[in-house]
């Protein structure tokens, strides 16, 4: 499948986009896409997290994507 | 209210909306930018938003916040884009029967929305930026 | 600004007076008429100050503050007079850099507040009235 | 010595007025003052405290009055 990932903060400037597009073997969960994208983007390793938001919700590693699920990755924030 | 927004924030606003004849107490947090941070001068703050969930965050927070604390009514607002020294980041009002639960309850929304809302701040100096919390 | 007044409090006036480059935080307490008090309805208050202490003393909890945290600028001002339900009776804000002392500042300078500054409740019910606090 | 007390919230109501002329004895103390009080108006007993202001300032028992001290009664205050 084939999923869009959204992007903000410094994730974004590490990738350099507001979006991504992301291929994944049907099944795939939200460690799977982790582990892909940071083979891709070394640096992000960097960070002090790397969180991941299905459809607007915190998500686990376990937790197995789909292609209509709204996905962003989450950097450290920093609100307030 | 519950809101992120690009517009300059109105703390009268926030606290018009905890307004409520059996509250006797409001405790409302201003996060203002500083013109300093960690020994560097801050010339201004980006604020980036995850729009949907930074609402939807905001909008659990303030009903845990109501579930902990008999809170009457509950304002929390945040700022995105750019923002100048001075300028007003987030308000958070809450109005309680006593002072007590609207102390710990506002204090408690700041502290907990700084760790889960997905909102990023850049701070811009003279010479660089720099995302904040980013790296260890 | 510190001020007894017998006019309405403009919470924005005492924002307005701790505004300050170097703080990134203000917290506002403000104090409300509840519509009740103890289960009884209330009908209005009526408050009291022997004014020339009162500033002073108010003006001592200032100092006390910005001893005990690092303020940069503080405002309290206590209204005096006859007030309505929902009506203002004290605002206190505290801005500081960073927001635990403010929070911390606010909510001592209150409490003690009440204890020590020179000011007196009267609450109004449907029949009768009673000046809070006065005996045992 | 001449005093005048000034008088608020309910020790205003007990004793009816918010300013009273009490004569002390020259040297006489702040609780001096308030034991003559007391036994002129028996119902200041019921508060749950009774302090006094001289020149804008707690004072203690011991502290001597003078002609020109400016001087009030404090019931229990309930600011805020």
């Amino acid at each position: 499948m084939e999923l869009t990932i959204h992007l903000y903060g410094i994730t974004r400037d590490i990738i350099g986009s507001s979006k991504k597009s992301v291929q994944l073997p049907d099944g795939a969960r939200v460690q799977d896409l982790l582990e892909q994208i940071r083979k891709e983007y070394p640096s992000l390793a960097e960070l002090k997290s790397l969180l991941v938001a299905v459809n607007e919700e915190y998500a686990e590693g376990e937790v197995v994507l789909t292609g209509r699920d709204d996905v962003a990755l989450i950097p450290p924030v920093s609100g307030g | 209210m519950i809101e992120i927004t690009d517009q300059p924030i109105q703390v009268q606003s926030c606290i018009d909306a905890v307004q409520s004849e059996r509250a006797g107490a409001v405790d409302v947090f201003i996060g203002t930018v500083r013109n300093h941070n960690k020994n560097r001068e801050v010339v201004r703050l980006e604020f980036e938003a995850f729009d949907g969930m930074a609402v939807r965050k905001m909008r659990e927070l303030g009903e845990e916040a109501s579930r902990r604390w008999p809170v009457e009514k509950i304002a929390i607002v945040h700022r995105k884009g750019t923002l100048e020294i001075g300028d007003i980041a987030v308000v958070i009002a809450v109005a309680t029967p006593h002072r007590k639960d609207a102390f710990e309850a506002c204090r408690w929304v700041i502290d907990t929305l700084k760790e889960v809302v997905p909102i990023w701040k850049k701070e811009i100096y003279e010479n660089g930026e720099e995302w904040l919390e980013a790296h260890p």
